[in-house]
């Protein structure tokens, strides 16, 4: 086992530690598994939670902070959150002014959430909450679980946290937040499986010289696997699968996202060709953001997501924000 | 089926005998979770299963209806993912379908079940057929209607028969064509719990 | 061959342009190879220029802008790049205030850089260079090529950035870069070799279950081979390799650095037993950064730097920074 | 030693077949410096004899000394690493103590590639012992002596007998006792240069 870990029972535990060792700007409560802004809860301002299994690091704890998440609550590897972190983090980060759950569509994630919500409610605070399910990998019909949620939850996070932030009520961010979920589209590619710190060996078997087509961020196998592909024609396949589903008329924030394992170098050159796929489809890019950012452990491969953006959801995007994860502005 | 009542007692030690067997098959459910899942349904449901072993030894309800119900709330608090609120909505529902009763019949054990199968099924928005726990669970609580061992084969048979089928719920839906072929984690926990069930019936 | 590229062959070019696609604050020469800030030559400013092999990412390309550095040269993958860049980074960044050459003690850097410094003074630049080694697992002696240099090269740009910020002539920031330098020291361990494109397989066999201490940024293999260790054992020894050759009076700043495949998660969990260690031997901790800053490629492993500080050092530290891959301060 | 006199076109003869070798290696100097290095040797010399090929065909230089000089120059411009410095200085140095004469004999390459050595040594730091290109330069220069064969060969012996050595100079020195038992990649490509350089010569 290739981990820097002491015991997997210990893995989510341990890394809160050492984010609060890191973060004196963060509450990090290593029992509850609940991470707060210091500054919790800010006065007048709608706050955001959201969470998930870990494993996708700095989604979500690396997104607290001005301008984007009051509060993450991390569950173990792969696994969603329990309703009693996210009820805790509700209570820790309302103001009065309402909660926005913020949930990436997996079952376990949707019903945790769920069930959080309705307890939230009981104890008095107002909850509204948005579906992420951007990954088109996935075919979207009542008689499957939907699109997966992926990139697009970074997108979401930061611009409906610079909505919060600039003092606007629950409905209008929660609307937002559900125009950028409406307008993000994400494809994934894996060219290695990860291994997760319970199963201790990959979670599937790839050859070398083979990669997954379509894959999610929990270690899954994807929907085909091919022979290995150049970075070219990864982008034409998945920036294609994108815009088979979302037909940018405005300008795109585009994500080209590594999945954990695959080099900053690799990411960049693969940013290249898919700016020359859109460049070829007429679609305009605003803004582009290169890294590891919503991973599955050490996965190799990347995703690329694209959200249309209108003035309004830029100027949300360009706000500033100062997360461990994603810091800019002034 | 036997007409033994059954008291709150019996109910601790289905727990414990549950948990005992998911720590057993922990490895085996995350393997099974690997090719069409996270690979975490083992870790998932030991985790639970520790919490409601201490809870039932340390403070055990006092009822059948109280165990199946603390259990419940302690999956719902400990497990996380897609099987946490199930489980969890399975035991709980079926607990207060017991109700305050020092003791119950195996009959009402079965209708209880299937209380809380169905809520399962509400919740999780699934049937029989979308190859998930329903699809042990269903014939299991079926076959109570004969026997414990009856019900602990149907759970089973019903496990091994998702093998075939092509997933609609849960993650191993997100494969597509590719979830043909592979056993469902879920249900195979679900025949477990009836093992177990079967076990401290003997 | 598990790689996001095109070819082996044009892998830093491919990333070059990726870089100018997302980063339109920069002025990214392809073909020449030099990362440039886009305001440069900053008036009144000293500028700073560093440069190395591709693979270490966001080494140091990321590190270009405002309060880091002025301009960078990547050379091929693991390659120093070659006295052209450098001589034409220095013309372009020079606004008559000198430059400050940041140079890892590599055979292949030192002789590139200082070939470019003989050129670069031809042309009537003002250069000194400053020499970063901090690599404690290689033997400091005139027998040897000297300690690597490592992870401090983060700290030498981000602290000699902010001096050259706020105006300090060419001495005073090349003896803070000195500082810093001779307050520094590094070690690594690696849980897997990495693949150069070039290459194509592993640059050594490391078979799971064993790990090698002591590693470079290069894919080389370390001092020793040693089945593996707990995330506790793996910090109980790096940090007290590091303090046996530094015995920081002052706080320090931490760098727990990812050498590109180990999960930010695993990250996070060795800072919780880095801190650990360095309660326990009475170091205090000014600032921590957790990350993949100083990469090896897809190497899995880490590295802990340690910087001792004082006021002034702090200061800079703090200073505001504004680049791809470091960003904070208002 | 031949007294035959060698003109720029010998020279140019020498860089297209040095170039030929090195990509024919490449991969096998790689591999060399995958233990003991950073893997990327072979595609260093490879990139650096590409472009002195093109350079000595698209504007072959007058001269022997200018061929040398610009092919140095050539590998200052591309190799980067260590070698890119070394061997351009090599090559350099060499081809300025050629100075302009449009023949030169075989003894005065020998001592011109001598200045190259020393300078190689002055500019790394290294000695002959190293683990380094040096210890297949110097036994090719002297055996220069008697002839081009016995250079490559003395050459290639050298590079052989790097392999016991412990290194003290390049990345291989990083590696301590764990260098030993791997033949230096620089020693290896030195080698390749004086088989170019016989068989040119035959
Ligand atoms: N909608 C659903 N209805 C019923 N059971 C489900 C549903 N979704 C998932 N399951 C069950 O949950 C199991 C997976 O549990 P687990 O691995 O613990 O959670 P997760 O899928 O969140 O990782 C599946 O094998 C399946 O039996
Ligand atoms: N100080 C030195 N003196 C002489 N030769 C050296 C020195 N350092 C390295 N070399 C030679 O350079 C070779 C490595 O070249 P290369 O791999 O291209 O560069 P790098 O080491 O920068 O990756 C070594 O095998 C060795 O022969
Ligand atoms: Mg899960
Ligand atoms: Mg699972
Ligand atoms: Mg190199
Ligand atoms: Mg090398």
């Amino acid at each position: 086992m290739r981990m820097l870990i002491n015991v997997a029972e210990t893995v989510v535990a341990d890394a809160l530690r050492g984010m609060a060792a890191a973060h004196p700007e963060l509450v990090v409560d290593a029992e509850n598994r609940v991470i707060v802004r210091r500054d919790a809860p800010v006065a007048q301002k709608v706050a955001l939670v959201s969470g998930g299994g870990s494993g996708h690091e700095p989604l979500h704890g690396g997104f607290v902070g001005p301008g984007m998440l009051d509060a993450a609550c991390p569950g173990e590897v792969f696994t969603s959150p329990v309703p009693d972190q996210m009820v805790r983090a509700a209570a820790a980060v309302d103001s009065g002014n309402g909660v926005l759950f913020i949930v990436k569509n997996y079952t376990g994630d949707v019903l945790n959430f769920q069930m959080a919500a309705e307890l939230a409610e009981d104890e008095g605070v107002q909850v509204a909450s948005v579906l992420v399910n951007d990954d088109v990998a996935v075919i979207d019909s009542t008689f499957t679980a939907g699109r997966r949620g992926t990139g697009a939850t970074l997108f979401v996070e930061k611009i409906a946290g610079a909505a919060a932030e600039e003092g606007m009520p629950l409905e209008r961010v929660e609307a937002l937040a559900r125009q950028v979920v409406a307008s993000s589209r994400s494809f994934g590619v894996a060219l290695s499986a990860c291994t997760t710190p319970a199963k201790g060996s990959p979670t599937f078997d790839l050859p070398a010289g083979e990669l997954e087509l379509g894959v999610g961020i929990h270690g899954e196998p994807g929907r085909e696997r091919r022979a290995m592909m150049t970075s070219r024609e990864i982008a034409d396949f998945a920036v294609d699968a994108v815009l088979e589903d979302l037909d940018p008329r405005l300008p795109v924030l585009v994500l080209v996202n590594g999945m954990g394992a695959t080099p900053l170098l690799e990411l960049y050159g693969f940013n290249a060709e898919v700016r020359r796929v859109l460049d070829e489809r007429g679609v305009a890019v605003a803004r582009t953001l290169v890294g590891n950012y919503v991973t599955s452990l050490d996965m190799a491969g990347c995703s690329v997501t694209l959200c249309q953006v209108d003035g309004e959801l830029l100027r949300l995007w360009d706000a500033p924000v100062e997360t461990a994860g994603l810091r800019w502005g002034r | 089926m036997s007409e033994t009542a059954l008291d709150a007692a019996f109910f601790v030690r289905w727990m414990t005998a549950a948990a005992a067997v998911i720590d057993r098959e922990a490895e085996r459910l995350t393997e099974l979770d690997s090719p069409i899942g996270d690979a975490d349904h083992g870790a998932n449901m030991q985790r639970g299963f520790v919490a409601v072993a201490k809870m039932v030894e340390t403070e055990p309800p006092a009822t059948p209806g109280g165990v199946l119900t603390a259990a419940g709330r302690q999956l719902i608090s400990s497990v996380g993912g897609a099987s946490g609120p199930l489980y969890g909505t399975l035991l709980r529902r079926a607990g207060k379908a017991l109700g305050d009763a020092p003791q119950v019949s195996a009959q009402e054990l079965r209708s209880a079940l299937g209380a809380g199968v169905d809520a399962v099924g509400q919740l999780g928005g699934s049937a029989p057929g979308d190859k998930t726990m329903l699809d042990a669970l269903v014939p299991g609580v079926a076959a109570l209607a004969t026997s414990f061992d009856a019900a602990a084969e149907a759970a089973e048979g019903g496990a091994l028969a998702t093998v075939p089928i092509l997933a609609r719920k849960g993650r191993a839906s997100y494969l597509g064509e590719r979830s043909i072929g592979h056993q469902d984690p879920g249900a195979t926990s679900s025949a477990l719990l009836f093992s177990a069930l079967a076990e401290v019936a003997k």
